[in-house]
């Protein structure tokens, strides 16, 4: 075996979180420029990793297999396909943007000089790399009780990010706003572990089924799919589906799917911006990551048998989470219904088990990201700078700061899907993906688009045009250290949205596999075309 | 000896079966007495009683050394131990069998019976054969016995008890022994204590004093009439027995008088027609001197009953 | 007679020093309770031996006595400095237990 | 030659990154950098086409492929670009135009500190107007629509601290939003069906689908043409559009982005004419749409909203020629240029008018200004003549053909369309020449202070100037503002003409837009003068109202067709009734349902397991006798278990 490259990816991180929280009290800017490094060197490695994968070459590369826990056939075996390549590109892109956004949000208060054992600044980045570690772990996993154990791990770090480092632009006086802010973190942990218990459950069942069938238990992702497609694994249609239940359950949590995603718009709105990114662009990937290749690569049967429900709670999720963001008067609650409208688009596409639709959905899953973290990160700096969340207490911002509003509308626009811009590319492929199986729920879909400018119109005229408002007058512009993060941002934006095909080449072969997988090919068009 | 040997051995004889049954009987009788007496003392007493019987009972089964050790180990040194903190925690202290938590008592019962029949179901259902006795396993000697398999096949738990019993002397030595660790305070910082915390400082009035007898139970009374508290002891305070009688008539306080000295047994003379003057109002404080001089030692009690007798002679000498 | 009565009777005394333990509210009564517990288990042990016709219930019985012995002084220490610093051997005032 | 293509699109989009990103470094070149480029790509244009004549009917198409843009499974979307003669007319067009007016906002946006951008916004918008035109697959011609859609929001709300111009952009994006649904939903037929989208097999092979197909795909290119063309219903954001400036409102509302819809149609003929039902439903937004254009050009009295009007009526015409199938298409481009010059020359008459008026755009502060600009009252009097199609003029050929092919269609259908297209081209006769009237002649109402009157929200501009009025001082404009006026103006006069020369037109198009002779009912001389008699109808009329009698300074309440009309014919009132408040309830109940039920079963959740734990901690009560008890009922069940298992 090689050089143990995805091993590298992920630790890393890992290693640079365990540095940067030992940087002693006083050194807080060291600790920050520490965790930058850190993670820029990730994302060099994550930059070889996609090199170095060979989109023509077989589904998994860059294999690592060990014994873990030999009794219950557990292994510690990474592989990434086009998918995991692609996302744990975005992960890896993502977090230096993070570290540097959060730059002051972990600096203490004013005047207030903490103890010598108290370091909230290291620990806010400790935390934040620490994520990116599990993260890249679980994109990486192809065991499944490898992938469960950071799936849930996640959460800790997450829980404490949310809880311990608060919006202070959120609520009137700190002691509510810590109120609400480990209400979001309780809301978050509870509802993610109550799905990620179902989730082991499944687990458990799957290592039963396998050890049932197979002689001797396994996790190992491709070990049980080509059993099953050697047909010497079959499972009863009720045991599947239940398993598929509990699988999908726990992801349908972290996507988040309508109706259980209420956890969002708590976490988003009272985590900090950065914090706030990593969730949605972050964190929430590895759901819908984990619905198409577990979801669908174990339970084939179940995940057609579950289809139709699956496209009416994304259809739900799409038209709900638009509506309910134009609804919004806050502006991180706002951007937190989008990405729920968001989610549906991915895990529609997901379920059209067409090329362009899951293609489309991979894709979505890293724009969205970048135009999220966009959206978002420029949100934060607003709200840094007015010290509110509401809209109501915006206007006027172009005049004063029109670089900051020029950004504000480009992220934007990419949350509506402007075409060049990436999500366009995304939200295209998941919509043609989806009318091509499925006419009407591609249809209804459609109609997310206009909602989508709404609310994202409405938004830029409340806060960004009209007369100045109070307390606008003296807001600076973008400083040097905010336009470092959404310059390069918004380059990407517009890179992926012209010229998409590295992307969709690496990609690709990993969709068709997950199809194969499902046995499902592409509807043929009607009429053959004269080409 | 060689009797016990006998009894010891694999049959039973009657005479074991009797004393089976008569020392059985008192040791149920101990362990209930232990538990229901109000007195801890007369639980600790039942207690030991029982334990005496067990050591027979092992010595009957051929346990001479544990017998032994029973008897005094236990008996003599862990009762010892017993009754000691007993008298630190006070002995005359007899504690209510009133049941303070709710449904308490009911589960206890209930748990308490269901136990015990299940256990004496399940002894009743399991096979037990006649005795093996012990007559080869004692044949060297019962201590040497124990000592052999104590020395090789249970060394390590013996040595593990070993230390488990030297800690716990220490552990009880840690927890109880009291060390002063500041200094005691001069007269003078006391002093400036009380004055500090604003105490009475002169020292306490005397009780209240009458033309014919002054009593510490009376309270002395103020310029105002009213009594004051500092006068009385605070013990007869806490007991109840303050007498006020700042406002008594004096005929009644003659009556009281002549009571108070009919119960303590002195001069029938002044106790001529106590009961005609005064009426109910006599009988009242009667009673409620009564009340006051009751419950507390024993002997007070016992010479009130010496007065009542000393009445009904009165009785039948009219 | 038949040594099943022993074992009748370690039933009996360990179920009321059982009821006891419940029962009874000063700590030291509740503790006499126990070493009743522990006597009765010692003669079912004691019975055993004999029933068995090897020393190792006798051993166990012994050993138990000394972890008895054991336990009581450290007990009856925890008892005494308790009733200092609260006046009191009620079991129940030491409620502290309490969520 | 290929090459050329792709640079025609790159000039003015390089323009645009260089005039946003550039910073305040640029303010004092910047509009020259635009303009520059803008003509940049124009002389490419103008290359391409001398380069096209200089090949035979046949063989004109030129097609670039750059490179594959989005190659998912059958999913191939390229970037390639399809140079026609079809696209050639809107490429001149376009930029043309588009530099004209580059020109002229050099003077018009003189003293506004954002100048700079906003020649970048126009840069941006030709970029994408061209990227339109120039696609060889409607998902790239999507992107245009798109891109064009972006420019004219950012335009349309330049001055963005006018909270109405924020609102009317945010409307304009949004209605063009909802005919974008269109668009993408007949691209995603077109995959399912033939498994691509590029122009030339589907348009091939649309034959070979059913009838049923070819009709959805037709319905939903009408509705996106709808959308971006301001025909009923989607209309309503046209009007609110004119809050942008005025350069921008020439460009794009009325020569070259609003008629991105004709385009569609006309591209996309082939699937038309495998749908008749399609191109009923496509005359009838265009009949209706000429209709209600015309009628509020007749009531307003915001000289810009007069000409917005009068534009959704022409492009009403358009698409009516449109729909009429190969009888139609080539008259409805033909009219979209000769609209594309007279109507650019109009709205640029119009704001130098405004320019000379200090912003005031109610006609009725207007009166007697043709002696004070003379070069405005002359190109816009051209402009006049054409529009309401005088004889001679280039407005006249078009239209007239465009009326002619109406009655052409034959039946009672003709007669309607026919008769629909002849009353609107009495009504343009009709409020044109209100226009001319109230602006140019009679007295000069300016002198004496406005009465604002609360209805027409138009007098803002003049009422911001403060409490007292200033009586402004009409002047002529600056050269860089007249000169493009005068050019528009020869345009408008003599496009049609050279046009219609031995049909020249239709033939430069028959290869790509096929043509066929419409055989009216009546001879094509009758319907000419029919066209001239109502002409001359309305003109009358106006004449009668606007011409004798003075106007008054201050609107009659009027009919309730005028008030309605006014109203925009109450299009926003019904969206508001229809849509918008149903929306907001909608929003607004969801957002109660979320909270209140959706989260609320959670919390309520979690307020069950706590109450429930609340009421087990009893249980833990701290008396150790109780625990002990417990202990003693677990031995218990413990010995029973053990004897159960026992006893089994």
């Amino acid at each position: 075996m090689s050089f143990p490259l995805l091993t590298a990816v992920a630790a890393l991180p890992a290693i640079g979180a365990v540095a940067t929280a030992a940087v002693p009290a006083a050194r807080r800017t060291a600790a920050k420029w520490l965790a930058l490094a850190v993670s820029l060197a990730t994302l060099v490695l994550a930059a070889v990793v996609a090199f170095r994968f060979d989109p023509g070459g077989d589904r998994y590369q860059l294999t690592e297999s060990h014994t873990w826990i030999a009794d219950f056939g557990v292994r510690y075996e990474l592989g990434v396909d086009g998918i995991g390549v692609a996302l744990i590109a975005l992960t890896a892109l993502l977090i230096p943007f993070v570290v540097l956004a959060g730059w002051h949000d972990a600096d203490p208060l004013e005047g207030t000089e903490p103890d010598r054992r108290w370091r909230p600044t290291q620990g806010f980045f400790a935390l934040i790399l620490a994520v990116e570690a599990m993260v890249i772990i679980s994109f990486a996993a192809t065991d499944v009780f490898l992938f469960y154990v950071f799936f849930e791990a996640m959460l800790i770090p997450m829980y404490f990010l949310i809880g311990g480092f608060g919006d202070r632009a959120g609520a009137r006086d700190e002691g509510e706003a810590a109120k609400q802010r480990s209400y979001a973190a309780v809301k978050f942990l509870l509802y993610n572990l109550a799905g990620g218990l179902v989730m082991l459950a499944a687990v458990i069942g799957l290592y039963a089924v396998t050890a049932d069938q197979l002689g001797e238990g396994t996790f190992s992702l491709q070990a049980i799919v080509e059993a099953r497609a050697s047909g010497e694994l079959t499972m009863a249609q009720n045991t599947e589906r239940l398993l598929f239940l509990g699988f999908f359950l726990a992801f349908a949590v972290k996507a988040p799917l309508w109706p259980l995603h209420t956890w969002l718009p708590n976490a988003m709105g009272e985590s900090t911006a950065p914090v706030a990114v990593l969730i949605t662009a972050v964190v929430d990937k590895v759901g819908t990551f984990a619905m198409l290749r577990f979801c669908l690569g174990l339970f084939p049967e179940a995940s057609a048998w579950a289809t139709p429900v699956v496209l009416a709670l994304a259809l739900v999720s799409i038209v709900y989470g638009a509506l309910l963001a134009i609804g919004q008067r806050d502006i991180k609650r706002l951007i937190a219904y989008a990405s729920i409208s968001h989610f549906g688009f991915i895990v529609l596409g997901i379920f059209a088990m067409t090329s362009q639709g899951q293609g489309g959905a991979t894709l979505y899953m890293v724009n969205h990201g970048i135009s999220t973290a966009a959206l978002m990160l420029v949100a934060g700096f607003l709200i840094s700078r007015r010290g509110s969340r509401l809209i109501a207490d915006y206007g006027g911002v172009q005049k004063v700061a029109p670089v900051l509003a020029g950004t504000f509308l480009i992220g934007g626009l990419a949350t509506l899907s402007l075409p060049g811009l990436a999500p366009f590319v995304s939200e295209f492929l998941v919509l043609v993906g989806t009318f091509t199986r499925y006419p009407a729920a591609g249809i209804v879909a459609t109609f997310g688009i206009v909602l989508a400018a709404l609310y994202v119109l409405v938004l830029y005229q409340r806060t960004m045009t009209g007369p100045v408002g109070p307390g606008v007058e003296r807001m600076p512009d973008l400083r040097k250290r905010e336009l470092a993060v959404v310059a390069p941002l918004i380059a990407l934006l517009i890179l992926l949205g012209v010229f998409p095909k590295p992307l969709t080449d690496i990609v690709n072969p990993a969709v068709e596999h997950t199809l194969s997988d499902v046995q499902k090919t592409d509807p043929d068009p009607e009429v053959e075309a004269a080409k | 000896m060689n009797g016990t040997l006998l009894a010891a051995a694999s049959t039973t004889s009657t005479g074991e079966a009797v004393q089976f049954w008569i020392l059985g009987t008192v040791a149920v009788l101990g362990a209930l007495g232990t538990v229901l007496m109000r007195r801890s003392v007369h639980s600790a007493l039942c207690l030991a009683g029982t334990m005496i019987v067990l050591a027979v009972f092992y010595l009957a089964n051929g346990a001479y050394f544990l017998g032994i050790v029973q008897i005094v180990v236990y008996t003599g040194a862990v009762m010892m131990l017993f009754l000691f903190v007993l008298m630190l925690v006070g002995v005359t202290a007899a504690d209510s069998l009133k049941e303070t938590i709710k449904g308490q008592r009911w589960m206890a019962v209930l748990c308490g019976l269901g136990f015990g029949i299940l256990l004496v179901g399940g002894i009743g259902n399991a096979s037990v054969g006649t005795f093996t006795g012990l007559a080869e396993a004692n044949a060297g000697g019962n201590v040497q016995g124990l000592a052999r398999s104590i020395f090789t096949d249970y060394v390590f738990a013996f040595e593990i008890t070993g230390a488990l019993l030297v800690t716990a002397a220490v552990a009880a030595m840690v927890l109880t022994h009291r060390e002063r660790t500041e200094r005691r305070d001069t007269q003078r910082e006391l002093a400036e204590k009380r004055v500090r915390e604003g105490k009475h400082l002169p020292p306490l009035p005397a009780p209240g004093v009458y033309a014919r007898h002054n009593a510490v139970d009376i309270p002395g009374l103020l310029p105002d009439g009213t009594t004051s508290e500092l006068t009385v002891s605070e013990t007869l305070r806490s007991r109840g027995q303050v007498r006020d009688v700042s406002s008594k008539a004096l005929s009644d306080l003659a009556a009281l008088e002549r009571r108070t000295e009919e119960y303590l047994g002195r001069g029938e003379s002044t106790a001529r027609g106590g009961p005609d003057e005064g009426g109910g109002r006599d009988v009242r404080d009667a009673a409620d001197v009564r009340k006051d001089v009751s419950d507390d030692s024993p002997a007070v009690g016992r010479d009130r009953d010496a007065d009542r007798d000393g009445d009904r002679d009165r009785e039948a000498a009219k | 007679m038949n040594p099943v009565n022993y074992l009748y009777l370690a039933a009996l005394l360990f179920t009321i020093g059982a009821s006891g333990v419940l029962l009874r509210r000063n700590a030291i009564v509740v503790f006499m309770s126990v070493e009743l517990m522990l006597n009765a288990a010692n003669l079912a042990l004691v019975a055993f031996s004999r029933l068995h016709g090897n020393l190792d219930g006798q051993i166990i019985a012994f050993f138990t006595m000394v972890v008895a012995a054991a336990e009581v002084v450290v007990g009856l220490a925890i008892i005494v400095t308790i009733f200092r610093s609260r006046h009191s051997a009620s079991v129940d005032d030491a409620s502290l237990m309490k969520l | 030659m290929e090459t050329l293509i792709g640079l025609l699109v790159a000039a003015p989009l390089l323009g645009a990154a260089v005039l946003l990103c550039g910073g305040r470094r640029l303010d004092r070149t910047g509009h020259w950098i635009g303009t520059a480029l803008a003509a940049a790509s124009f002389l490419l244009g103008a290359v391409l086409f001398a380069d096209m004549l200089g090949r035979e009917a046949g063989d004109r198409t030129l097609s670039q492929h750059l490179f594959s843009w989005i190659p998912v499974g059958g999913f191939q979307a390229d970037v390639a670009f399809r140079l026609d003669q079809l696209s050639m007319t809107f490429v001149l067009l376009i930029t043309g135009v588009g530099t004209l007016i580059h020109v002229y906002s050099i003077g018009y946006m003189e003293h506004d500190e954002r100048r700079r951008r906003f020649f970048g916004y126009l840069n941006l918008f030709l970029a994408a107007m061209l990227l339109l035109v120039l696609a060889d697959n409607y998902l790239l011609l999507y992107a245009g629509w798109e891109g064009v859609g972006l420019a004219s929001y950012l335009l349309i709300g330049f001055w963005q601290h006018k909270p109405s111009a924020a609102t009317a952009a945010k409307k304009a994006f949004i209605v063009n939003r909802v005919g974008d649904i269109g668009l993408s939903i007949a691209i995603m037929i077109m995959f399912t069906t033939f498994g691509t989208f590029a122009f030339s097999p589907v348009l091939e092979s649309v034959g070979e689908t059913g009838e049923g197909t070819a009709t959805a795909i037709g319905l939903m290119l009408l509705l996106a043409a709808c959308g971006k063309s301001a025909q009923v219903p989607l209309q309503s954001w046209l009007g609110d559009a004119m809050e942008g400036p005025t350069p921008v409102s020439a460009l794009i509302h009325a020569a070259t982005m609003v008629t991105a819809g004709v385009y569609l149609i006309v591209r996309s003929g082939a699937i038309f004419d495998a749908a008749p039902t399609a191109q009923t439903a496509v005359v009838t937004v265009g009949a209706v749409t000429l209709l209600f254009g015309a009628i509020v050009g007749c009531a307003k009295d915001d000289i810009k909203k007069v000409l917005a009007g009068s534009t959704m009526s022409q492009i009403g015409y358009m698409v009516l020629a449109a729909g009429l199938g190969p009888i139609g298409y080539a008259f409805a481009i033909m009219h979209l240029v000769t609209h594309g010059f007279f109507k650019a020359g109009l709205f640029l008459g119009a704001g130098s008018v405004m320019h000379g008026m200090n912003d005031e755009v109610d006609m009725r502060r207007y009166g007697g200004l043709r002696k004070y600009m003379p070069i405005t009252f002359a190109t816009f009097g051209l402009g006049y003549l054409a529009i309401i199609g005088f004889p001679g003029l280039s407005g006249f050929f078009s239209k007239d053909k465009i009326i002619e092919a109406a009655f052409a269609k034959g039946g009672a259908e003709g007669w309607i369309l026919g008769g629909a297209a002849l009353l609107g081209a009495a009504l343009t006769a009709f409020y044109m020449t209100r226009v001319m009237l109230m602006t140019f002649f009679g007295e000069e109402r300016w002198r004496n202070a406005p009465t604002p009157s609360p209805k027409e929200p138009s007098v803002e501009p003049a009422a911001e100037t403060g409490g007292e009025y200033e009586v402004p001082h009409p002047h002529e404009s600056p050269k860089s503002m007249t000169v493009p006026m005068i050019v528009l103006a020869f345009g408008s006069v003599f496009a049609g003409g050279l046009f219609s020369w031995g049909e020249a037109f239709v033939h430069w198009l028959e290869p790509v837009v096929p043509f066929e002779h419409g055989h009216p009912p009546v001879s094509a001389l009758t319907v000419t003068a029919a066209t001239v008699v109502a002409l001359l109808i309305g003109v009358g009329a106006a004449w009668l109202q606007y011409g004798r009698k003075p106007v008054p300074a201050l609107a009659p309440r009027g009919s309730l067709l005028t008030r309605a009309a006014r109203r925009d014919l109450l299009q926003d009132d019904f969206n508001h009734v229809v849509l918008v408040k149903p929306g907001e309830y909608l929003t607004r109940g969801l957002v109660y349902l979320d909270h209140k039920v959706v989260d609320g079963a959670v919390n309520g959740t979690a307020a069950a397991v706590g109450g429930l734990s609340g009421r087990s901690r009893r249980i833990q009560n701290g008396y150790a006798r109780s625990y002990a008890v417990s202990m003693l009922g677990g031995a218990a069940v413990l010995v029973a278990a053990t004897l159960l298992m026992r006893a089994v």
